[in-house]
């Protein structure tokens, strides 16, 4: 049988590049469960954190946290709770109130067990409150007008929306900014971002949401599959200018990646 | 006259959901459950048509397509998730679901979102033309630069962070383009309603 | 992004301007009301016109000669209805116009309510047969599976038609059966269906595809189109209105140009004023603050 | 059982979907229909469930009399309404396609159209040039805005907004889609081979 016979010739570089990129996964996957350090930078929306949540405190009011509108199966929810760790444990050393109106239970649950470690790990157990992260209702907009009503009683010195967000960004954003909050925003929803970039003070773009998240929580899954990412993209760099240089000396590469 | 009268319904309806602009009010909460309702109650008639009816009862019982069952057997699975003790269940409907899409779709993304991108950013060595070359070179840095942007295993400081922060701009434009054409869409949803407030309603009432 | 988070929150001083900024919404609600409402009411015939990627979608149905077939895909539900709605109907008034036939499907629920709508209407007008000129094979769940499955089969994938009828009774399904016998895809989108049409049908089975974008999606396909995976896409309530204009046939996007250019400049003023004010105000919290570090000096 | 088993039958599926792409074998093409029309029925059916479980929410809250309960019946009594109608007069004429064009459709296209009013207060109370990234977005933004309607093509910003969407935005949205085309194709490789499991849901 003829190799033609049994695979499809003209996908060779599909085959090439899933078999690398898949065997990068893997390698890095298990460099990061071996415990291999793997350094990831520090990124700089993160810092905000900090002084976010002291403002709060200089001011008295609490801080208001949303983790989108996704169940807990999506990664952006995913990243927002492992974010939220970060947030309560801040709120924690403070003293500072931590609000959260949840749209789905499950969201709800977890977050709920997530603030109570995060207090009990900095020593303020008797802080949690579960009636502070409450469920709302699944509407979208049901759910922005639950958040904005609760922005305007409460008056929180301090907004996060953290999570994949649709439509009803801009409506959370603008109330935020009426009632004077800070807020810090980060979703991999392209068409929410502009809303956000322009009325938030602080806003994490798309991938840096998910490399924030494993920054602070060294998921090794996580932290393995960034690793391969990140080298990936290293490697599609190097493609690009070998492609460019090879264009400029009357070699025309593009053929060579398939289709 | 049935048509007619549902346009005139549609038309209260549409003004029960502006009434949110006024304020948060019963007409405009009894409207928006009403919706989810009568939605669910439609799609679930067309998911019930679509993939119990045709996709199986049809294929497997009239035409003897035999195979299909397994199918519907692990579909079913799925309803063991209402009960938290038979919940397990349900995990190898999704599995089948989740592993069988995540096997298509590596090649396929891999090929049409990474390779191809990559291919139609190199430049094209036969185009003469000064400024389409010129405009590529731009595309080329604008890529190339959000690459480095969303690259975490280096610190973003010297050259990268100078060419990181050249990818930041290009970001800033692609949201701009962005958010005008978000702007565009909401407008024109409204057009739409006033169209069917200002065109279809009066000719709906004039024919009553 | 990096940027200091002081330089972004004045204190709060009242000024003229900044009373502009604590004006109810409720105004601003009014005044884009009626933004859009006159427009409609008083047209202004502003001219409209044409962007390259809405000839190349306009060339792509002129091409088709007589007797070829179309599949056309309503991927979007009521809540576009008003941006796509327009691209649907003159997709469809300009192909069957041209005598070719259409496989129309839907991969949302909500679609089959209003794929009929419109194509019942332009059959109508250019008196088209159901089975013969255009069959509607309705909603499957799905998308992705739908969309490899009609490369291997479109009878397999939609055992019967929307009304029940078995596939392999419509005529025009018995001569046409997958992606190789089509000469041109259109879908029209609110989602990210475009993209995902043209992975699995333009990528595994080199099937030519134009869409129909509502703007939100229209800004993310650049890419596709500049590689040639996309032929040519229509994006917004505009690119309805600028193909009107190419078959010469003016629609509900023609007419909501007008409203659309001046709740734009509406909308544009708003931002200028908004941030007018927002500087002036930054101004006077930066004067308030060095005239106190002169008295503590 | 519980927890190997449903890795073990993705890693056979993924693994039989994935090698498909490449080879032209009849035997993986005919398993691999097989599993295209397996997979549109569980996830047809995974969409009932989702109808179902709306229902025993709204169902709960009517039985508990929670707050706001009688905007539940509504929602319950629309939902019975209509499958009642499409069992009782077909789905395909009476009052069942009746209410989806005049009672859904009017309303769901509303709902988005809110978004028009919003957009416009949010401009003038809430979209600052804050930074000079913010500024970009803005003044990019704006000639977007104006150069895609016949006003900003009569003073010729059309020209400038094609150039816009056209280059640096092609140059922006390939970037960004690079990079999540990236996290879905790893994504997908580690949910094939069982190391990503967050997807089955809790205690997985």
């Amino acid at each position: 049988m003829t190799p033609a016979g049994w695979f499809h010739l003209e996908r060779l570089p599909t085959a090439a590049a899933t078999l690398f990129f898949g065997a990068l996964i893997v390698v890095f996957v298990l460099l990061a469960r071996r415990g291999r350090p793997l350094y990831i930078r520090r990124i700089a929306g993160l810092e905000a954190v900090d002084e976010a949540v002291g403002r709060a405190t200089e001011m008295g009011r609490p801080i208001l946290y949303s983790a989108g509108l996704d169940p807990l199966e999506e990664v952006a929810t995913v990243a927002s709770i492992n974010i939220l760790g970060q947030v309560a444990r801040r709120a924690g050393e403070y003293e500072t109130r931590l609000i959260m109106p949840n749209r789905d239970p499950i969201v709800m649950t977890v977050a709920q067990e997530v603030v109570r470690e995060a207090y009990a790990a900095v020593g303020r157990p008797d802080l949690y409150d579960p009636h502070d992260i409450y469920y709302t209702t699944q509407s979208q907009f049901g759910y922005a007008a639950a958040v904005c009503g609760t922005m305007m009683r409460e008056r929180p010195a301090t907004n996060f929306f953290i999570g994949h967000f649709y439509a009803e960004s801009l409506v959370l954003a603008e109330t935020g900014n009426a009632t004077g909050a800070i807020q810090i925003a980060g979703t991999d929803s392209d068409s929410q971002l502009p809303f956000f970039i322009c009325a938030c003070d602080y806003t994490l773009i798309g991938e840096e949401l998910y490399a924030g998240s494993v920054y602070l929580s060294r998921e090794p899954l996580l932290l393995g599959a960034l690793k391969g990412q990140d080298l990936a993209k290293a490697i599609l760099l190097a493609l690009l200018a070998a492609g460019t240089l090879l264009a400029f000396l009357g070699v025309d590469v593009r053929p060579w990646l398939g289709r | 006259m049935a048509e007619e009268l549902g346009i005139l319904v549609g038309a209260l309806l549409t003004l029960a959901i502006f009434s949110l602009l006024y304020r948060d009010n019963p007409f405009y909460r009894a409207a928006e459950h009403l919706l989810v309702g009568v939605s669910a109650g439609y799609y679930v008639v067309h998911y019930f048509y679509a993939a119990v009816i045709r996709k199986f009862t049809v294929p497997v019982f009239q035409q003897g397509e035999w195979w299909l069952l397994p199918g519907g057997l692990l579909g079913l699975l799925i309803f063991f998730r209402l009960r938290p003790r038979t919940a397990w269940l349900s995990r190898y409907a999704i599995a089948f679901y989740v592993a069988a899409w995540s096997g298509y779709l590596i090649p396929s993304v891999l090929q049409e979102r990474v390779l191809t991108q990559i291919a139609g950013t190199i430049p094209d060595p036969a185009a003469a033309a000064p400024w389409a070359l010129a405009m590529s070179l731009l595309v080329l840095v604008g890529v190339a630069s959000i690459l480095v942007y969303f690259y975490f295993s280096a610190a973003h400081t010297g050259a990268l962070g100078r060419i990181s922060r050249v990818g930041i701009l290009f970001l800033m434009a692609g949201f701009g383009a962005s958010f005008g054409y978000t702007v565009m869409g909401r407008v024109s949803l409204l057009i739409g309603r006033f169209q069917y407030l200002f065109e279809d309603l009066p000719r709906a009432l004039g024919r009553l | 992004m990096p940027a200091p988070l002081a330089a972004g929150r004045p204190p709060r001083r009242a000024g003229r301007l900044a009373a502009l900024g604590r004006v109810d919404r409720r105004w601003i609600f009014l005044l884009v009301g009626a933004s859009v409402a006159l427009p409609l009411l008083r047209p202004l015939h502003l001219p409209i016109g044409t962007s390259r990627e809405a000839r190349a979608y306009h060339a792509e149905v002129e091409r088709l000669q007589p007797g070829d077939e179309m599949i056309f895909s309503f991927d979007y539900e009521p809540d576009t209805m008003a941006e796509l709605d327009p691209m649907s109907l003159a997709t469809l008034r300009h192909a069957f116009s041209r005598g070719v036939r259409v496989i129309a499907l839907t991969n949302y629920a909500g679609g089959p309510g209003i794929a009929l709508r419109i194509l019942g209407q332009a059959a109508s007008e250019h008196e088209r047969q159901y089975g013969r000129d255009y069959v509607f094979l309705g909603y499957n769940p799905d998308y992705s599976a739908t969309m490899l499955r009609m490369g291997e089969s479109i009878r397999s994938t939609f055992p019967t038609d929307h009304f029940g009828t078995p596939s392999a009774e419509l005529p025009l399904l018995r001569e046409v059966d997958r992606y190789a016998d089509i000469e041109l895809l259109v879908t029209v989108t609110a989602s990210a269906l475009a993209e995902y049409w043209v992975i699995w049908a333009g990528g595994r089975f080199g099937q030519r595809i134009v869409a129909g974008n509502t703007a939100i999606q229209a800004v993310l396909i650049y890419p596709y189109y500049q590689t040639g995976q996309l032929a040519g896409f229509l994006g917004g309530l505009k690119g309805a209105a600028e193909y009107e204009r190419l078959i010469g046939r003016d629609g509900a996007g023609v007419r909501g140009m007008d409203a659309q250019s001046v709740a734009h400049l509406l909308i544009v003023c708003f931002i200028v004023l908004g941030n007018i004010g927002y500087f002036a105000q930054r101004r006077s919290a930066r004067a308030a603050g060095d005239a106190a570090r002169d008295g503590e000096a | 059982m519980k927890r190997t088993g449903p890795v073990l039958l993705g890693f056979v599926i993924g693994m039989l979907m994935l090698v498909q792409h490449f080879t032209p074998d009849r035997w993986i093409a005919e398993r691999y229909n097989n599993i295209l029309d397996w997979k549109q029925v569980v996830f047809g059916l995974t969409l009932i469930l989702g109808v179902v479980s709306l229902f025993l929410y709204h169902w709960r809250r009517i039985a508990r009399r929670e707050e706001g309960w009688r905007y539940s019946l509504l929602t319950v009594g629309g939902l019975a309404f209509m499958i009642g109608a499409a069992i009782l007069f077909t789905p395909s004429r009476g009052p069942y396609p009746w209410m989806f064009e005049h009672v859904q459709a009017p309303m769901q296209s509303t709902l988005f159209a809110l978004l028009a009013f919003y957009v416009a207060s949010a401009s003038y109370r809430a979209f600052r040039a804050r930074n000079l990234h913010a500024a970009l977005l803005l003044s990019a933004g704006v000639i977007v805005m104006l150069g895609r309607v016949p006003l900003g093509e009569a003073i010729g910003l059309n020209h400038i907004s094609t150039w816009i969407l056209d280059y640096p935005n092609l140059a922006a949205k390939r970037g960004v889609m690079i990079g999540v085309g990236l996290g879905m194709t790893a994504t997908a490789i580690k949910i094939i081979l069982g190391i990503e499991r967050t997807y089955l849901g809790r205690g997985a």
